[in-house]
């Protein structure tokens, strides 16, 4: 087996505890599709807690390295371990079990449902109860019912939505409906979060906003969390550590400094107005 | 060139635009900037026909265009790159620039084909994939690429540079103000205001389906409420 | 609940017989209810012209059934409570087996023309009879088995082959009868083969047939589906005699003259054939149109006309209409009167074994020349 | 006769009969390919066409061609009409309504033409005497070769019209996105009528073809025929041209052997085992593209 | 702002319901017995529970799973012969056998549902009706070749299975009705009814929710197939004879016409058009031969005008209404909220 990166490669907060092995640990992940390389030998590795960012040109392979992950894409090379256990086979709903959840880049809400509704859903496994309870509502139906109700209103109040509880998720404007994303991926108990492109379609002081939540997930939740963005105030404002990803290869690696000052990096990705931004 | 007079616009029961009225003039840029959910892709939709204003009235070159059928519209010149990209997904990339050139003459085919792929190389390279499968930047490209191959008088374009890398976002505003500059108008809905409003000439602001404030983009830019709600200042 | 017309009609005496006529009247077997309809309505509108019964009109009440057994049970029930004394109906076996079941636990005199399953009036698993059914027309094991004999007696048959609509029970009975007889009188069935309801290909089965090279085929399906498997056989070169059960009748009209040359099928009656028949023909024709008179409209016919004289006997009994004793005065009149009742179909009266079938011998047509002629009395 | 002669003839049996369904197939597959509707009046339009070539020849007695040519004109104009009439008022409502309002058409069509032309078949005169073709011993009748000949020149014609010619374009375009092909400047209600107008004028071909092979008309003809021709395009992978008249020919030479195995009791189940064996090999039918959706 | 709007405390809502439903079924059961619901009018009322069962066992497969299966009278076929072919080959009292016969219906149907979900529900959409309608046909061509078995005399085929005793009451349709409607609203409302739901709104989305959604689609399938074979063994015991003819493609049509025109996903839509749709046909019997193109006509016009069905999505309940009533102003927050007006 490979040599493990040394930990912690993109843990920089060191007065945190990252836990003696990574929450995610990745090595020569790749992907194929038709001849095309769409993520070829990736490492990664993310501590207990962190906020780490993906980056990268479009088609770099970013949302590929997610689908990796949740498992909608079995990759063709590699070996990822969450919390030090392969996850090879598992599927993806074993995987979400095991504590990843995502956000996806074309939102996924359960439309037609409320916004309650969609949070429960993620709740699915967080509150167990046999169908037989259901059926004959027997007492752990009421119990667990009546908590996850109250947890899904909680998880809504991260973002101030409690109000648009009963509301058709699919009503709800655009930005709304990301931020529900994320609350419904939360509601599985993650250990790792993952997020694809969480602040598009939002202006600057909605991506403000929202930078200020993801951070205050991380400590209340205390988990990791790696996230794709284009905007790079998001990304520069959260990610203790960064990765940049081109044509499938990952290109670069480090802090929001290293990132931002690494001319490979300006010359694929940042651009010369970013650069001056930056 | 577009003129848009007290259009009331609802959803089933739900009014998302309250009497809007504005105008683009020939030749201009101008940009709409608002809040999520504050009604601006309804306002473009209405205007390419898409949906329907239950008062009021449109015009674009002259013409009355307010209840013409969207292909109709689209054949006078006004080109609309929809929110959400809404590319082709079960054609290739070719077939999509193909469609965005139904009513475009033929002759011109070749060539603005080979501006697109001139100005975005990722395409040309991924031609002949199925565009479902491009990645979200991908499509982006290719939606806005498709805008342009029907070479329209007023282009109206819907967050053109939501999910972009920087460096594309840059390109994009570029070929925005090199296309007003070879004539063509163009209507422009960002999430980005700082940058819309940097090569606009004038900007509308939207709150809850109304328009509440209007200027050159200069003054926007300054002014301190429309800093502190959209431009993160 | 009566029809306007019908109430003016009766205004003077203001009472009314009323009868039921019940049967699929759209949908694939619209066909067949159709002439069970008109047939029975054909003979009762004579009826009421010439007075009626004791001076007392027959109202029918009419019900479509769309071939439903569902439909059946819930429109004939319709029909109870809305006070008939009798039933015509129902036409296909399925349905009728079904209303059975409704109509025996309240003893409701019924006669179908067209039910041809021996189960419609006896029950083989309780061994118990029907005793308020009757029929008009004949029995699947009687034409099965009448074919198959006549096969091996007339056509010197030594192999057969069957062809079946699977799943219909009209047909299956047929060649369910049709096979154990031919065991008895020595034919071999060397192809037992099968299509569906709505096929219109049959080319595959008898490609199989043709290659058994059978004496005769027995085919005791629809004369539609009948006349385009004989085309469609002599297409494959099979040359065999077809033989067919009263399903045959109006075949002449799908295929054409040469191919069918030589067929048999058994009938209830011949049409033409007398002059009772072209009378009935006629009449009809004028009614109704020649587009259902099929053989089913002549058994109808003798349906009503079996009821009319039963319910004309109860009705001279003086008991009350609807009453137990009524019904079962119906019942009993079915019997004693029917053997009097010349019918288009049964020139010797109507007579019922002790399972309420009728006694009548089989007509054997042939078709000759593109004609269904009346062959012999078997 | 052989083994090898019985098995000859059934496989020619099975084309001849596949070679209906695939042509109807088409029909279906073209309007499911632009608007995903399983129209299920498509059966009904054939038979419309059927009567109309009864009315013609058996009681206007017209020329047989004129026959051909006003069963052909009649299915495309009531193809349209009932697109007009029933489809179109639920553009964009679920997919599933339009499927029932499908149904809806279907049953009124039969029971219409059932109190219009009677519950009895009809039968249609011959168009005319196409000689036979003989493969050594064994015939093969004229008008399967013209509807095996049809189906092919439909299937390449249809292919070329979809994929090479403008309204092709459009009506691909249509089939994934109305709202997008509408800002491409594409009629989508021009689209959808012409749509109908070629599906059902195939209806009508079908009609006829179908009537020479099997010369009766009845109420209820269409709905077994729509069926099978909606099982042999789901079969060939719906929506896929190619695939309408595979799937077809799949269907006519799966019932034909399986009934020249002696199982012609069990036909219908056979056939439908044979095809749900197919789609679990291949979910979306032999040339169905896979349904590929990027997350 | 939250809270406020007062609501009926869950197992008060059930307590009226239960009443109210013991109610119809007490007032339905004297008219009858007093003879003031006509012996017609009964077997209609029976039709439409029947169907009201079929319709809302349907609605769970298509309405809240949303496949669009074209098989379902397949189920109802192996629920109504096993159901006969209990009653009447086990030598019982046809009032203990018919119960028996009930939940055997039922239970064979399940498994079916089971052994042909697993395999159908890996295709999606027009396939998965085809591959559902393939089942149906098979079920039926099966039912009607295995006439006898090894001897021993099994469906009869095309020649019926008859005598069956005729057990089916307005009673015990409409308590069977209540139950299933209850367990469909109870297994509805809970987490596991959301998963099923979420399926249908999204799959790649509720796997990453941690959704088995392999079981969950053969639980929804197989809860829909349960109940049609209870509907099936009620029909047995209804109409006293079968046949696979009965149970053809087209039975499985008119039960999706049936939740579709009640609206996909909504309970008392079904239950409001099985009713409809069965007493139509009733109410048309004036019109004969026209009858069916009066239907047809109103099928077509009823889903022009309302193409998400009478109800859409909408589940009417009582205690809502009592709730509306009890609050006559409902004080929730309707406004709208907006990220960008706190920061203006
Ligand atoms: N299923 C697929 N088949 C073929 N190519 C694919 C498939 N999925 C992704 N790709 C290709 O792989 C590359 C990586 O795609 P991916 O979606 O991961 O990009 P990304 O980094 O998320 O880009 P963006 O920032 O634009 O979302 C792209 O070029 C895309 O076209
Ligand atoms: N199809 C729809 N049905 C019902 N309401 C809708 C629909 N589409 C939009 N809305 C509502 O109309 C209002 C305006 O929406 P619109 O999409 O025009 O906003 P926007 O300004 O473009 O926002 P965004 O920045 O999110 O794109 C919002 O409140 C939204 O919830
Ligand atoms: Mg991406
Ligand atoms: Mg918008």
């Amino acid at each position: 087996m490979d040599k493990l990166v040394p930990l912690p490669s993109l843990g920089f907060i060191p007065e945190r505890d990252l836990g003696s092995t990574p929450i995610l640990d990745i090595h020569h992940l790749g992907v194929e599709f038709g001849g095309l390389h769409a993520v070829d030998d990736f490492n990664l590795i993310i501590g207990r807690t962190e906020i780490a960012g993906l980056i990268g040109p479009n088609g770099a392979g970013k949302t590929t390295v997610f689908n990796l992950l949740t498992n909608v894409y079995t990759p063709t090379r590699g070996v990822v371990l969450l919390d030090g256990v392969d996850i090879r086979g598992k599927s993806t709903a074993q995987l979400n079990r095991m504590g990843i959840a995502r956000t996806f880049q074309n939102i996924r809400l359960f439309k037609d449902l409320s916004v309650e509704d969609n949070v429960r859903i993620g709740l699915h496994n967080a509150f167990e109860y046999s169908l037989g309870s259901a059926l004959f509502r027997l007492p752990s139906y009421w119990k667990n019912e009546r908590l996850a109700h109250d947890t899904a209103l909680g998880l809504l109040s991260i973002f101030d939505m409690q109000s648009l509880a009963d509301k058709p998720a699919g009503s709800l404007p655009y930005g709304a409906q990301r931020r529900l994303e994320i609350v419904r991926a939360l509601a599985t108990k993650p250990k790792l979060l993952l997020l694809d492109e969480p602040a598009a379609g939002m202006n600057p002081s909605e991506t403000g906003e929202l930078m200020e939540n993801i951070r205050r997930i991380r400590d209340t939740f205390e988990i990791a969390i790696l996230l794709i963005e284009h905007d790079m105030n998001l990304v520069m404002g959260i990610c203790e550590g960064i990765a940049v990803l081109n044509y499938g290869r990952i290109i670069a690696k480090g802090t929001q400094e290293q990132i931002k000052s690494n001319p490979v990096v300006i010359e694929a990705y940042l651009g010369r107005r970013g650069e001056a931004k930056a | 060139m577009l003129e848009v007079q007290n259009i009331n616009v609802f959803y089933g029961n739900i009014q998302a635009i309250r009497d809007i009225s504005f105008s683009v003039e020939d030749g201009e840029i101008v940009t709409l900037i608002g809040a999520n959910g504050a009604g601006k892709s309804t306002i473009l939709k209405s205007i390419s026909g898409l949906l329907r204003s239950k008062t009021g009235d449109i015009t674009f070159d002259g013409k009355s265009i307010k209840g013409t059928a969207p292909h109709k519209i689209v054949a006078q010149g006004l080109a609309h790159v929809p929110e959400g990209r809404r590319v082709f997904l079960q054609m290739t990339v070719e077939e999509n620039l193909d469609m965005g050139a139904f009513t475009a003459p033929r002759a011109t085919f070749e060539d603005s084909i080979a501006n697109v792929y001139e100005r975005f190389p990722r395409l040309k390279e991924r031609r002949r994939q199925i565009a479902g499968t491009l990645s979200g930047g991908e499509q982006q490209m290719l939606a806005m690429g498709r805008g342009l191959m029907s070479q329209p008088k007023l282009m109206m374009l819907d967050e053109p540079s939501m999910g972009l890398a920087p460096i594309l976002v840059e390109q994009i505003f570029d070929i925005i103000q090199e296309l007003n500059r070879a004539g063509t108008t163009i209507l422009l809905v960002e999430q980005n205001a700082q940058m819309a409003l940097s090569i606009a000439n004038r900007g509308y602001v939207l709150e809850t389906g109304q328009i509440v404030f209007h200027a050159p983009s200069s003054e926007l830019l300054t002014n301190d409420a429309v800093q502190k709600a959209y431009l993160g200042g | 609940a009566a029809p306007a017309a019908i109430v003016a009609d009766q205004a003077a005496s203001g009472e009314t017989i009323k009868v039921g006529i019940l049967g699929p009247h759209t949908g694939d077997y619209a066909v067949y209810g159709l002439a069970v309809k008109n047939g029975a309505q054909l003979y009762i509108d004579e009826v009421n012209k010439a007075g009626g019964i004791n001076g007392k009109q027959i109202e029918t009440i009419v019900y479509d059934n769309k071939g439903d057994s569902t439909e059946a049970i819930t429109a004939f029930t319709r029909m109870v409570d809305e006070g008939i004394t009798a039933l015509i109906g129902d036409v296909l076996t399925g349905n009728t087996i079904a209303v059975v079941g409704e109509a025996n636990p309240i003893n409701m005199p019924m006669i179908t023309a067209s039910a041809t399953a021996a189960a419609v009036t006896y029950n083989a698993d309780t061994d118990t009879v029907y005793t308020n059914v009757f029929r008009t027309c004949f029995i699947d094991p009687f034409q099965g088995e009448k074919m198959a004999q006549y096969a091996a007696e007339k056509l010197n048959a030594k192999t057969a082959a069957v062809l079946t609509m699977t799943g219909d029970d009209y047909s299956v009975g047929l060649a369910d009868a049709f096979k154990a007889k031919c065991a008895e009188v020595g034919i071999s069935v060397v192809a037992d083969e099968g299509y569906s309801k709505g096929d219109v290909d049959f080319k595959a089965q008898l490609t199989n047939i043709l290659a058994a090279t059978p004496d005769v085929v027995f085919c005791p399906n629809y004369y539609q589906d009948d006349g385009m498997i004989v085309t469609q056989a002599r297409e494959l070169g099979l040359t065999s005699a077809f033989l067919g059960g009263d399903g045959w009748a109006g075949v002449s009209a799908y295929a054409s003259a040469e191919d069918l040359e030589g067929s048999y099928f058994c009938s209830a009656y011949a049409p033409g054939s007398t002059d009772a028949v072209k009378a009935f023909e006629a009449a009809y024709t004028a009614a109704y149109g020649a587009d259902t008179l099929n053989m089913f409209a002549a058994t109808a016919y003798d349906a009503a006309k079996v009821l009319v004289a039963a319910l004309t006997k109860a009705e001279a009994s003086g008991t009350a209409a609807g009453s137990d004793e009524y019904k079962q005065a119906v019942i009993d009149a079915i019997k004693t009167e029917g053997p009097s009742v010349v019918g288009i179909t049964s020139e010797t009266g109507y007579t019922f074994d002790d399972h309420n079938n009728p006694i009548k011998s089989a007509v054997i047509m042939t078709l000759t020349g593109g004609v269904e002629t009346f062959k012999e009395m078997y | 006769m052989s083994v090898y002669t019985t098995i000859l003839r059934q496989i020619i049996n099975g084309l001849q009969s596949g070679s209906i369904y695939a042509l109807v197939a088409l029909g279906y597959s073209m309007v499911y390919g632009i608007i995903t509707l399983l129209n299920f009046a498509h059966g009904d339009i054939i038979m419309i066409g059927a009567y109309i070539a009864w009315l013609s020849m058996a009681k206007l007695s017209m020329h047989p061609a004129f026959a051909i040519l006003s069963a052909i004109l009649g299915c495309t104009l009531l193809g349209m009409l009932i697109e007009k009439a029933a489809y179109k008022p639920l553009r964009g409502s679920p997919r599933i309504s339009l499927l029932i309002t499908a149904i809806g058409v279907s049953f009124l069509l039969e029971n219409l033409s059932q109190m219009v032309f009677g519950a009895k078949a009809q039968v249609i005169p011959s168009f005319s005497n196409i000689p036979s073709i003989f493969l050594g011993t064994i015939e093969l009748s004229g008008t399967a070769v013209i509807t095996l000949i049809a189906a092919a020149v439909s299937m390449l014609l249809l292919t070329f019209l979809v994929q090479k010619t403008k309204m092709g374009k459009a009506m691909r375009a249509v089939s994934e996105d109305t709202d997008a092909a509408q800002l491409m400047g594409i009629n989508i209600n021009r689209t959808i009528s012409f749509t109908f107008a070629i599906g059902s004028a195939l209806a009508g071909i079908g009609a006829v073809l179908y009537c020479s092979a099997y010369p009766q008309a009845t109420p209820t003809m269409g709905s077994m025929l729509g069926l099978k021709a909606f099982v042999a395009a789901v079969l060939g992978g719906i929506g896929s041209i190619p695939g309408a008249m595979i799937g077809g020919f799949a269907i006519g030479l799966a019932e034909s052997l399986v009934s020249a195995i002696g199982l012609s009791v069990w036909r219908d189940g056979v056939v439908f085992a044979i095809l749900i064996i197919v789609l679990l090999v291949k979910p979306t039918g032999i040339l169905g593209r896979p349904m590929r959706e990027k997350v | 702002m939250k809270q406020a709007y007062k609501k009926i405390p869950m197992p008060v809502r059930y307590a009226i319901n239960t009443l109210l439903f013991a109610a119809f079924l007490i007032i339905g059961v004297s008219l009858i017995q007093s003879g003031a619901i006509s012996k017609y009018f009964t077997k209609v009322l029976m039709l439409i529970g029947i169907n009201i069962i079929l319709a809302v066992s349907l609605n769970i497969a298509t309405g809240y799973l949303g496949q669009l299966p074209l098989g379902h009278a397949g189920f109802m076929a192996v629920g109504a012969y096993t159901a006969a072919i209990f009653m009447t080959r086990s030598g019982l009292d046809p009032s203990v056998s018919f119960p028996i016969g009930l939940v055997l219906g039922a239970l064979s149907a399940g498994i079916f549902g089971i052994l042909i979900g697993i395999p159908a529900l890996r295709l999606k959409g027009d396939y998965l009706a085809i591959i559902t309608l393939g089942f149906g046909e098979i079920i039926r061509v099966v039912l009607l070749n295995i006439d006898s078995v090894l001897g021993f005399k099994l469906t009869y085929g095309a020649a019926s299975l008859k005598s069956i005793p005729k057990e089916t009451t307005f009673l015990n349709t409409f308590l069977c009705v209540g139950i299933a409607c209850l367990l469909i609203h109870t297994m509805m409302k809970s987490r596991h009814g959301r998963a099923v739901l979420s399926i249908r709104e999204n799959e790649i989305a509720a796997e990453s929710c941690g959704i088995n959604i392999t079981y969950y689609k053969v639980l929804g399938f197989t809860a829909s197939a349960v109940f049609a074979g209870l509907a099936g063994a009620l029909y047995a015991g209804y109409l006293g004879i079968l046949n696979p003819s009965s149970f053809g493609f087209m039975k499985s049509i008119e039960i999706l016409v049936m939740v579709v025109l009640g609206g996909m996903g909504s309970m008392v839509g079904s239950v409001l058009s099985a009713t409809v749709l069965t007493a139509i046909p009733e109410l048309l019997r004036a019109f004969s031969e026209y009858r069916m193109i009066v239907y047809s006509l109103l099928l077509i016009t009823v889903m022009i005008f309302k193409p998400s069905g009478l109800m859409g999505q909408y589940d009417f309940s009582l205690s809502r209404i009592l709730e509306k009533v009890f609050n006559r102003k409902p004080t929730r927050d309707t406004t709208n909220h907006k990220a960008g007006d706190k920061n203006g």
